[in-house]
């Protein structure tokens, strides 16, 4: 009989505790915000808790490439785990007009191809530090959805190809991507 | 194209376990998942039922399985690291400091001070923020919504945290072999103490208004059993293992990151509204477990050395001698191991990943027989698996 | 109390003489190679001797070593009570690769050895549930093994990654958006 | 982006419609017991006798689908902004003032949505089965008095008839999870229908108690000995019975919370057990009757809950079909304020709660009270 009546009150007492958690929570400032992006694009950024304006300071989103910028090294191609950056590049001629990147660097060859495929992009920011030139970047852009996946193939290249393309091989990254 | 292809057979006769010549005349093989709100990702369960009571269960596996392994065999050791993110993906920051303190073993790198603290910093965070996750999702299991969004209330502001501190919320890719990927940045630690003192007393609140309530109690409190020999015998790690009074763990008994200078308890299942093991124990475990968690950032955010460049030790080359390293660390779902195998070269010969949820899950069946449909829930919901990881 | 690495292969070679093949204690983690002959009983050993009580089998793992020519199964075990560690290990033939089931001594190994079947195709001599874990029943070879091949189809799905946007770009069809300023 | 400018222009339009409609709203119910008086004399003088009783209750039966019918869609935005307030969200904001009108764009998309019948199933049963849930939820507002002679029907046994025609509800679950073909809705479908065998005893019971303390069945006979408001002869049940009926009010307002299928007593439909119960395969409108009747059981348990206990229409200071509204409002809070709180019982514990602790209380508190009947008798 004791139990049974200390069954009843136990579960009054926590019950109660918890309803009184819940009523204290209806006149609480409310955690979220009304999402208001067409209106104010810099509400995105909003944080309870990083001061305002610097939540996007390091933001790996939508990848970018300053195609001037670009030596054509490759390194960014050899790093990506999943292999979703192509780049397809040409020995510069000697008689062309030296060209340098902006931090200086001589161009030394003609990217004709510079190809990131977004929807395979896993945003590991592994492609950025070994950039000698700082030419391919992340920002903080994340919406950029589309129709079609084809259109996820970002093409950097700006320069055509002169010479017919040599055989090129990719291999399949082995375990799929 | 693919209209015209012919599926044909696509559920092999071994799809169930359960043969329906098998059953008695009460019985019903329930199949679920792996599309189901509660089994916490792609997780099938092959239920075989009488009524409400649970017979026998059987999970299946593999429908999130990617072969992490095989990718990691055809990257080099820093592209692993995205992979290993991928595993268990609400504490990514756990399991790429497991690969990273494993590839550090084999290679004899010893990082500095302040990418210690750095690293007991994030993983503390971490741990709090998977708790969160744990914790808030049981309650939905269980079938209460509310601390669910008051659980993501304050895991969204570690997630803000790490978003400042390396730009990602969810896959950081920040543990590096030798070092973190970004310093942190000006402010970080004000706020991060901030985060601190708002915190503490959600956890207070948490437990008016779900840990002791009586229906809650009543419902976990005495299913679910694992007693400590079985969890011994399974290998169970974490809060699991914790949750059935056996006092183990690896920041105390094989310290990584520096844990050794830090003063913490280790919560054991107490069994305070049934036996010891049940699921209110695990659930509770990590409810101090965040507890202590606060302890340990507070620490931290003190003992942080002011200067410390976080890329000093990181190699040019990850290109260690060959041979082979087991390495561990406490993630908030157990022990975490990669045994990493290299042969000389650039990239791993193999790298395994023992997964606490995968161990976990082994046991599943031992303490789902004879439980309701319902328990199963509740008991899924305790061992607090991540499916990403189980199937890898 | 725990053990070092050379106490406990002193132990196991006195009760097991000339099962332990080799042994290499100043690796990163110390390992024994063990006689699969009598790895059961060394198992029991182990977990049952109250100085050594390896109570847990922390994983159990496979690799494929293509030029030696062999399938290395690894044991990795601890001891709660003793804190100490040891790592077996057995080697196996790459053709038809056969090893007694240890999930009588540790009930953990059952999943861990249903994977290694799965991914390396070891047979687990008296396993009780001797199934595929992660892939289905039916798929071909065990992918985890260096020589593995991709299946071009698996009942009508194609499971070969095929070409890419990038690369079928860079042949000529036109596909993407771009250049950006 | 159009779209949400679109959004916005369309709701700002309307908001202000919505507002007035349900400031209008309010001013009718108010206003009810003398609209209903001058309907009532106009048709008399327009029609015989015969056919002004008929179009009177015509008129009632419309009026009062009406009301029922546009109850839940305000009740279903009422949820939402209470769990949202309850779990620091915002909740519906943007269809309306604070997103007023979002259970008419649900109901449009409902609407619109397509009526999937899945293989393999029992296509009558299936199709029957919200009919007959809508039925058991909403015939019980015949009875149902919002004031002093407004009412379809003054059944003399009223309670008995809303204890039968709700029992219809649970007939509707049950066939409903039969006919889906599916196991976890078959699943709900008995735990309903072992809830129901259940927990209509402790209500049966709580009603035996008023009806010994009133001597009547009818609604109206009910309010009516409560009419003296908080003090006096024939004050609110609640408050007499030193305190015995207001334990028999919260067994009667769980037994309520159980026959709803409201959390914590929500097992048929457990979201995390059973995906959604027995109504796992209903999509579209079907789906989105088994809503409507949901949210109309909510308001008639309040509302019944209201009349015999806390006097329906009979207010401390002012009297009418206003205060009855307000009454059952804040019952259909702390229903909802309820479920955003507890977690669910287990199907045993469910069982447990009912034949352990609730039928005992109530048998007691029956004896205790007839004991007391008869003494002041």
């Amino acid at each position: 009989m004791k139990d049974y009546l200390l069954q009843i009150w136990v579960s009054t007492k926590t019950i109660f505790l918890g309803l009184g958690v819940t009523f204290r929570h209806f006149f609480m400032p409310n955690a979220t915000q009304q999402y208001l992006a067409d209106e104010n694009p810099e509400a995105r950024w909003n944080s309870v808790i990083v001061p305002d304006g610097r939540l996007n300071e390091r933001s790996r989103m939508r990848l970018h490439v300053k195609i001037e910028d670009c030596i054509g090294c490759k390194q960014c191609e050899k790093v990506c785990p999943v292999d979703c950056i192509y780049i397809t590049t040409e020995k510069r001629e000697k008689d062309e007009a030296p060209i340098f990147a902006s931090d200086g660097t001589a161009i030394k060859q003609r990217v004709v191809q510079f190809d990131i495929d977004m929807s395979l992009c896993c945003y590991c920011q592994l492609c950025v530090y070994p950039c000698p030139t700082v030419c391919i970047v992340m920002t903080p852009e994340f919406e950029f959805a589309e129709t079609s996946k084809e259109n996820f193939l970002y093409r950097f290249a700006k320069e055509k190809p002169l010479r017919p393309a040599a055989e090129k091989k990719h291999e399949p990254a082995a375990a799929g991507a | 194209m693919a209209s015209q292809r012919v599926y044909k057979d696509l559920e092999p006769d071994t799809a169930y376990a359960f043969k329906p010549e098998d059953l008695e005349d009460d019985e019903m093989i329930l199949n679920m998942g792996p599309q189901h709100p509660s089994t916490h990702g792609v997780l099938r369960i092959e239920l075989k039922t009488d009524g409400e009571i649970v017979k026998d269960a059987r999970p299946h596996l593999g429908y999130l399985h990617r072969n992490f392994e095989k990718h990691a065999e055809n990257i080099d050791y820093q592209g692993v690291i995205p992979f290993t993110d991928r595993m268990d993906y609400v504490a990514s920051m756990a399991n790429s400091l497991t690969y990273a303190v494993a590839v550090e073993k084999l290679m004899a790198i010893e990082v500095g001070e302040r990418v210690k603290s750095i690293r007991v910093l994030v993983s503390e965070l971490q741990r709090i923020a998977s708790h969160l996750l744990a914790i808030g999702t049981y309650g939905l299991d269980i079938g209460a919504f509310t601390p669910f969004l008051h659980c993501f209330r304050e895991r969204e502001k570690i997630l803000d945290l790490f978003e400042w501190l390396c730009g990602a919320r969810l896959l950081y890719n920040y543990n590096w072999v030798g070092g973190v990927s970004h310093d942190l940045p000006d402010g970080w630690t004000e706020k991060a103490r901030q985060f601190l003192g708002e915190f503490a007393p959600v956890i207070e609140e948490l437990d008016d208004l779900l840990s002791h309530n009586k229906i809650f109690t009543d419902r976990t409190a005495t299913v679910g059993i694992i007693p400590p020999d079985l969890a011994v015998a399974y290998a169970l790690s974490g809060p699991n293992l914790r949750g059935s009074g056996i006092k183990w763990d690896v920041r105390k008994e094989d310290p990584y990151c520096g844990y050794e200078k830090y003063d913490f308890e280790i919560p054991v299942g107490q069994g305070r509204y049934g036996p010891i093991g049940s699921c209110w124990d695990r659930y509770y475990v990590r409810v101090e477990e965040m507890r202590q968690s606060v302890r340990i950032l507070h620490q931290a955010l003190d003992k942080l050395p002011a200067e410390g460049d976080v890329h000093e030790k990181v190699p040019k080359r990850i290109k260690p001698n060959p041979g082979e390293a087991y390495a561990r660390t406490e993630t908030p779902r157990g022990e975490l191991a990669f045994y990493i195998v290299s042969d000389g070269g650039l990239i791993p010969y193999r790298v395994k990943g023992r997964s606490p949820c995968f161990v976990s899950m082994s046991l599943f069946h031992e303490i789902a027989r004879g439980e309701m449909i319902a328990d199963i829930i509740a008991i899924i919901g305790s061992l607090d698996i991540v499916l990403g990881e189980i199937d890898r | 109390m725990s053990l070092k690495a050379a106490d406990i292969q002193a132990r196991l070679e006195a009760k097991f003489p000339g099962k332990i093949v080799a042994a290499k204690l100043d690796a990163i983690d110390p390992f024994l190679v063990v006689d699969q002959s009598a790895l059961l009983d060394m198992g029991r050993t182990l977990r049952d001797e109250p100085e050594l009580a390896f109570d847990t089998l922390h994983c159990l793992s496979a690799v494929d070593y293509l030029k030696e020519d062999r399938i290395e199964i690894v044991y990795h075990l601890s001891s709660l009570k003793h804190r100490h560690w040891i790592v077996l290990k057995v080697f196996l033939p790459r053709v038809d690769p056969k090893i007694p089931s240890v999930e009588k001594i540790w009930p953990t190994a059952n999943w861990h050895e249903r994977e290694a079947y799965d991914l390396f195709g070891v047979t687990f001599v008296a396993h009780s549930d001797p199934r595929r874990i992660f892939l289905p029943e039916d798929w071909a070879g065990h992918p985890l093994r260096k020589d593995w091949v991709w299946p071009e189809e698996w009942h009508g799905i194609a499971v070969k990654p095929g070409k890419q946007f990038a690369q079928r770009a860079s042949e000529g069809e036109s596909l993407g958006i771009g250049p950006f300023d | 982006m159009k779209r949400p400018a679109l959004e916005t222009k369309i709701s700002n339009f309307l908001s202000p419609l919505v507002v007035a409609g349900a400031g209008g709203f309010l001013v009718a119910i108010a206003l009810l017991p003398k609209i209903a008086e001058a309907i009532r004399a106009q048709l008399g003088a327009m029609l015989p006798p015969t056919w002004a009783t008929v179009a009177n209750i015509a008129l009632g039966v419309l009026a009062t689908v009406f009301l029922v019918a546009q109850l839940p869609i305000f009740l279903i935005w009422f949820e939402r902004k209470v769990a949202a307030h309850a779990q620091d969200r915002l909740g519906p904001m943007r269809v309306g003032w604070h997103g007023v009108l979002q259970s008419f764009a649900d109901g449009i998309k409902l609407l619109f949505k397509e009526d999937i019948i899945a293989d393999g199933i029992d296509r009558q049963l299936f199709r029957i089965a919200p009919v007959l849930v809508v039925m058991g939820a909403f015939g019980a507002f015949a009875v149902v008095p919002w004031g002093p002679g407004l009412l379809i029907s003054d059944l003399n046994i009223a309670l008995l008839y809303i204890v039968a025609i709700t029992s219809l509800g649970a007939i509707g679950i049950l066939m409903a999870g039969w006919a889906s073909n599916n196991k976890y809705s078959l699943y709900g479908g008995m735990r309903s229908a072992a809830q129901l065998v259940a927990y209509e005893i402790p209500t049966a019971l709580i009603i035996l108690v008023v009806v010994l303390q009133v001597g009547s069945l009818s609604l109206q006979d009910i309010v009516a000995a409560q009419g003296d408001g908080l003090l006096g002869e024939n004050r609110w049940l609640l408050t007499r019975m030193y305190g015995l009926n207001v334990v028999a009010f919260v067994i009667f307002f769980i037994c309520g919370l159980a026959e709803t299928n409201r959390n914590p007593f929500d097992i048929p439909e457990a979201e995390s057990e059973l995906v959604a119960g027995f109504h796992t395969e209903y999509s579209g409108m079907r789906f989105a009757f088994f809503f409507l009747a949901e949210y109309g059981a909510m308001w008639l348990v309040a509302g019944v809950a209201a009349i015999l206990f806390l006097g329906g229409w009979v207010g401390p200071y002012f009297s009418g079909p206003l205060v009855f509204f307000l009454k059952t409002l804040f019952l259909v809070f702390v229903q909802m304020w309820l479920r955003w709180t507890l977690p669910r019982l287990r199907v045993d514990q469910l069982l447990a709660l009912c034949w352990k602790y609730l039928i005992p209380i109530a048998l007691a508190a029956l004896v205790v009270v007839a004991g007391l009947s008869v003494q002041a008798s």
